[in-house]
């Protein structure tokens, strides 16, 4: 038994100053990787917004010219005006760089990268070269994937589920070589999770600091390690099945070809049993973040560490169970219906704890509304708003009805915008300090969020009524059905929002860009929070520490009567403090 | 110093020969047998485990692993049984 | 240096850690890896038993169309081939070179054996016209299925070739992949004698996914071939 | 434009709204709670100098209670759900007299096969018509769907009826209109660059305008009263 008195000085030696290439194009830094991934994934952000842009046009203005629009190639808008093709298009690939190459990687991606090692106090990930490989194989598939776009006959165009057999047959979908680029970039971008997910559950287990136990563990940190068992396990289910249909469209197999035997619903249940993990992992590192953000800014301790601890973690083990909640009217089962609708309801529940934790943490705090904390608060209204509408569409009945409506779209973009994203600003904005040593705009970063606040609820609240008018996704041209023609003011409207929307978040673009040059100079921790990364300079150093930090406490030690200021670091060590027993580590 | 406590190394030239007699009487199953469809299919199932759990427990050293390790790697099976299972249903209703 | 230190210095994780589960980082990462494998293979062969289960004719009868007892002997090298990693892995536990070089020699060739055997198998059957698609149109497995269509499962053919092609295509796809990894660390560190009794990360890991691809193969062989 | 439900024109328009308004007062509640409660601690508990916070780490018995309703509520949502869900989907939820018609959807369009005056499918007498379904009310009426080519949906939102049509599988679904009018059958599975228009008009009328339509259109034929 040894004690804290670390046997190893840091042995950084070797990390010679490098080339610009080994430092910031291959490099293995998990902080460089971190904001590699930022880098791209706000592209695909970008990306993914502006095909929304075009989808909100032609459904506010049906076979209007879209203004610009006329530099688009004739394949996909002839003088400016949408084809019905190229809509399926910006559907299909609006929701999979949203999901996949924008969300993901943002919350996974940037923040398992930059925070794991920084917040557990370890050099660096567990395996530094694999994880410089998952970044690049993430960036290998984002750019297949935009390479469908220039591609005869265009982009994948069968949804972001991409249902067979509709994608699987070119001669019915359209999409000969789009529909393949899908597979194969969603195949390399499981590759790339996976490798990633190794990483951070390895570094998780084993390279935490002395005296950080597991419920000394931020619940960012446990968000994410949660998260990379769903990718680690989900992704790989997710490669198979597009495999699967990637064979199906070249080499002629017939998976999901009902003509010879195979089964249509059989890339459903693939898909979903993958596709539910997944919205959880576009969920729970953005809840965990929430947690580090709403405790520093309320200056309390987290309400109920174990419970949210378990919450996450039930959250995770309930979202195996509820796949089929995607299916109902698919023609799977009915009895298999009624058990997924019960897990579904059941998952409400974990939620609940969640949600109110938060609350009891907020309660009777002294609440400080930096930018972060202003948009984790929006985080949990919004998110609370999608998630109850998550109620409705799991009692079966009822989804009978509004499956596949823009109820579901609202739905969609109230957890995904509203929440991840949401979370995703208020995270950029508390670690950007030490990502970058310099701090994002204060007033603009206020702007920013109520403007977005204001424009995001007028675009997608509508949509709940619209869907419950009975409105389709995926309609090129509603004006087609008699029932939807009087919804069109209602269209136009959540269109303006939507390009407001989008207008507004040029101020977080112009805001990001702009800091990272001119802002102000960040403190080592502005924020006053307890995390061990705020130990370190700002930005932090190459290697992290010189010695590796001693952890004597949680992460949520805010106005602790131990101290007079209102925060104790989880590194300070205060007289009563016992040194952490170190277990000596297995050999080989 | 392989674990924490380095354990005894079995006698894998045993395993491999109980690797093999399996085999062997897997591939006797797989003539036609006065056994039922069904029988057959369960007794090779059953053969077929048995195989992997030797190689699982002897061959990965699950068996001399510490708990913890021997959960991680057991947490993908009831996943996969779940999907599988939940599937099949669809066929039997 | 010590035994223990030694052990420190070549095993640990360069700094101290949190005990974890007990086992070093490689170690713990092949594991956490071979989950991931366990869910890709389940989606595989879970489509596979699915569509089989939901096909709308019977399925070709075992040995009609797949050739049982080279794919026995293929079984039998894999096995072998598991064994002698594990020798291996004992040798060198104990500080052998000798027969660590000798096991994990074998362990390559056996490998190697299997996959050789596995193309074999592959274009003897393409050539009997048994495709990822079904039986060709005008081939021999075509005729043959025409004159005994439950025999052949000929309803299903489709389904047969895309399973059978897609679950051993991708074994042996894992399967060349630890071969080419083991002769990679054969010529850079097994014969240069770079492992010891007390630093062999490498021989225990990569012995943990050849045995896992045993493992996969076992229960393939089982559900492909002979059921 | 409606602010609300569409019109609620079949059988299944009484639990399903039911259970929404159910829903929308149990979710309303709790959104009610979340949002209020914000709003009152980010007005009342906003920073003031020299103020510190109140240092707890939680309380058991608060957690307790919020776990405790929501699992209840919910738990109690699943019941009536599947209360309803056993009576629109379940195995034998068809009425034994319910009125058969025979859907086959492609891209883009959807052929509506009746039985004729004898009332049953897979005579002589059928007819089919394109684009055109036309129910009796008060009658519950059985569609039997079928695809061509890809996943398309069955969605009549006054009729608050869905069904996905799935290749390769006989898809049964029924529903007892109420009121007779005009409505609209819409395709609500992403089926192609077409889908959007992939749309038929749905009649509701009285037995006696039905009987007569029958009449007329059966001896026009085929694709008599197609467009
Ligand atoms: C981040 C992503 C995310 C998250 C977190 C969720 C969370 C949930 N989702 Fe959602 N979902 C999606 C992303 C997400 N979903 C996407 C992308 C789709 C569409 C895919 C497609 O078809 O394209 C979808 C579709 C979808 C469907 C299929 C609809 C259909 O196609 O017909 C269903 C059905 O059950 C569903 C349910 C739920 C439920 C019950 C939750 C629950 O986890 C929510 C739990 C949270 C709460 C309930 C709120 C907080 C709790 C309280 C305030 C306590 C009090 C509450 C009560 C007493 C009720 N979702
Ligand atoms: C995270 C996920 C996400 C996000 C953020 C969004 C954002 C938006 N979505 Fe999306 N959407 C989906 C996920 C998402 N969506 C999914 C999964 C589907 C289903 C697809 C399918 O059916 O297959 C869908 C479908 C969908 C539809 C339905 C289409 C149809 O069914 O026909 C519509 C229609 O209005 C729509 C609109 C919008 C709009 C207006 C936004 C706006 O919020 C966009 C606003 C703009 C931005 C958010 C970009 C901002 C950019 C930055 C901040 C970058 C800054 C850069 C630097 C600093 C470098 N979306
Ligand atoms: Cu048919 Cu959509
Ligand atoms: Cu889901």
């Amino acid at each position: 038994m040894t004690t804290a008195a670390a046997p190893h000085a840091a042995p950084h030696a070797g990390h010679a100053p490098m080339g610009f290439w080994r430092k910031y194009i291959f490099s293995t830094d998990h902080k460089i990787i971190g904001i590699q991934f930022l880098f791209v994934s706000l592209f695909f952000l970008l990306v993914g917004g502006f095909l929304a842009m075009q989808i909100r046009w032609q459904l506010g203005f049906p076979g209007r010219p879209m203004p610009g629009g006329g530099i688009l190639p004739e394949t996909m808008a002839p003088g400016g005006v949408i084809l019905p093709e190229y809509y399926i298009q910006l559907v299909t690939m609006h929701g999979t760089f949203m999901v996949f190459f924008a969300i993901m990687p943002l919350l996974v991606g940037v923040f398992a990268n930059f925070l794991i090692p920084l917040k557990l106090g370890a050099h660096d990930m567990a395996f530094p070269r694999i994880n410089m490989w998952s970044f690049w194989t993430a960036f290998l598939a984002g750019m297949i994937m935009l390479a469908g776009f220039f591609v005869p006959d265009g982009a994948a165009r069968a949804g972001w589920t991409s249902y067979a057999p509709l994608s699987a047959r070119p001669d019915l979908s359209g999409a000969s070589y789009g529909q393949m680029l899908w597979c194969i970039s969603l195949v390399c971008l499981g590759l790339s999770s996976i490798l990633g997910s190794l990483n951070y559950i390895t570094t998780v287990i084993n390279n935490r600091a002395p005296g950080m136990t597991w419920f000394r563990m931020p619940l960012s940190v446990w968000a994410l390690f949660i998260t990379a068992i769903l990718g680690l396990l989900a992704l790989p289910v997710l490669s198979g099945a597009a495999i699967m249909l990637l064979f199906d469209q070249t080499i002629g197999t017939h998976f999901f070809d009902p003509a010879a035997g195979g089964q249509a619903l059989l890339w459903q249940h693939l898909f979903w049993f993958f596709g539910h993990p997944e919205v959880y992992i576009l969920i729970l590192p953005a809840m965990g973040m929430v947690s580090d953000i709403i405790a520093n800014g309320s200056r309390k301790p987290i309400f109920g560490y174990h419970s949210m601890v378990f919450a996450i973690v039930g959250i995770a083990f309930l979202g195996w169970m509820v796949w089929g909640h995607h299916m109902f009217v698919s023609g799977m089962n009915p009895t298999l219906g009624s058990t997924f609708m019960v897990s579904t309801l059941i998952i409400a529940v974990p939620s609940a704890i969640k949600v109110f934790n938060w609350m009891g943490t907020m309660w009777r705090g002294n609440l400080h509304f930096h930018v972060p904390m202003l948009n984790a608060v929006g985080f949990v209204a919004m998110f609370v708003i999608g998630g109850l509408s998550g109620i409705y569409m799991a009692a079966t009945p009822l989804d009978m009805f509004i499956h596949d409506t823009y109820f579901i779209v609202a739905h969609i973009h109230y957890v995904l915008f509203g929440g991840s994203l949401f979370a995703l600003f208020g995270a950029i904005t508390y670690w950007y300090p030490k990502m970058f040593g310099r701090v994002m705009s204060e007033r603009w970063g206020k702007i920013h969020f109520w403007l977005t606040l204001l424009f995001y609820n007028c675009t997608f609240f509508p949509m709940h009524i619209y869907g419950m008018g009975g409105a389709m996704r995926r309609i090129y041209d509603p004006t087609q059905y008699d029932f939807l023609r009087p919804y069109q003011p209602l269209n136009q409207f959540i269109t303006i929002s939507a390009f407001l929307l989008f207008a507004t978040q040029l101020i977080f673009f112009v805001n990001f860009w702009w800091s990272l040059f001119k802002g102000k100079k960040a403190e080592q921790n502005p924020w006053h929070d307890n995390g061990l990364e705020w130990t370190l300079p700002s930005p932090a150093p190459h290697g992290n520490w010189e010695r590796v930090p001693t952890v004597y406490r949680g992460p949520y030690e805010f106005s602790s009567p131990e101290v007079a200021e209102d925060y104790l670091p989880q590194t300070r060590k205060l007289p009563t403090d016992r040194e952490p027993v170190l277990a000596p580590v297995a050999g080989a | 110093m392989h674990t924490a406590q380095p354990h005894k190394h079995p006698n894998y030239l045993l395993i491999w020969l109980y690797l093999f007699l399996l085999t062997v009487a897997e591939l006797g199953l797989a003539f036609e047998l006065p056994i039922s469809r069904n029988m057959k299919l369960i007794l090779l199932l059953f053969l077929a485990v048995w195989k992997a759990l030797l190689v699982a427990l002897f061959f990965m050293h699950l068996k001399f692993e510490r708990w913890n390790l021997r959960i991680l790697a057991i947490v993908p099976l009831p996943l996969a049984a779940i999907l599988i299972l939940a599937v099949i249903t669809e066929h039997i209703w | 240096m010590t035994h223990a230190a030694v052990a420190a210095s070549a095993m640990r994780p360069p700094f101290p850690a949190e005990r974890g589960v007990d086992v070093y980082n490689k170690k713990l990462g092949m594991w956490v890896f071979l989950g991931s494998e366990v869910m890709f293979f389940t989606a595989l062969i879970g489509s596979y038993v699915i569509l089989r289960f939901g096909a709308p004719g019977p399925w070709a009868l075992p040995g009609k169309v797949l050739n049982i007892p080279v794919t026995a002997f293929n079984t039998f090298l894999l096995i072998c081939s598991s064994v002698s990693m594990v020798k291996a892995y004992a040798a060198i536990a104990n500080g052998d070179q000798k027969w660590l070089k000798i096991w994990f020699g074998l362990t390559i060739l056996c490998g190697a054996g299997f996959v050789a055997v596995q193309a074999y198998e592959y274009t003897h059957l393409i050539h009997h016209g048994f495709l990822p698609s079904g039986y060709r149109d005008g081939s021999e497995l075509a005729e043959l299925a025409a004159a005994n269509p439950v025999m052949y499962g000929q309803a299903v053919a489709g389904l047969y070739g895309s399973t059978f092609f897609t679950m051993t295509g991708f074994h042996g796809f894992h399967v060349t992949c630890g071969v080419i990894s083991m002769l990679y660390l054969y010529v850079t560190r097994v014969l240069p004698g770079k492992y010891t009794k007390d630093d062999h990360a490498g021989v225990e890991v990569v012995g943990l996914y050849w045995h896992f691809v045993d493992l996969v193969w076992i229960i393939l062989f089982t559900i492909v071939y002979l059921i | 434009m409606h602010w609300w439900l569409p019109l609620k024109a079949s059988t299944f328009a009484g639990p399903i709204d039911g259970l929404f308004i159910a829903i929308l007062i149990i979710t309303g509640i709790a959104f009610v709670v979340v949002e209020a409660g914000l709003i009152w601690f980010i007005v009342r508990y906003r920073r003031r100098p020299g103020r510190k916070a109140f240092y707890t780490h939680g309380n058991a018995r608060a957690e307790v209670i919020w776990t405790a309703i929501p699992a209840v509520t919910m738990v109690a949502l699943g019941v009536i759900s599947n209360h309803y869900w056993v009576q629109i989907k379940g195995r034998n939820s068809i009425p034994p007299n319910a009125y058969p018609i025979a859907i086959h959807a492609k891209q883009f369009e959807w052929q509506i096969t009746y039985p004729g005056p004898d009332g049953r499918l897979g005579t002589a007498d059928d007819f089919t018509v394109r684009n055109q379904l036309h129910v009796p009310v008060g009658q519950p009426v059985v569609v039997h769907l079928s695809s061509e080519d890809v996943i398309h949906s069955f969605y009549v939102p006054q009729l608050r009826v869905r069904q996905d049509v799935v290749p390769g599988m006989d898809i049964k679904a029924w529903f007892q209109a109420t009121v007779p009018g005009d409505y609209e059958l819409a395709c609500s599975q992403l089926c192609g660059m077409g889908h959007y228009k992939m749309r038929a008009r749905v009649t509701v009328h009285t037995q006696a305008d039905f009987d007569a339509w029958m009449k007329q259109a059966a001896q026009a034929g085929t694709g008599g009263t197609g467009s």
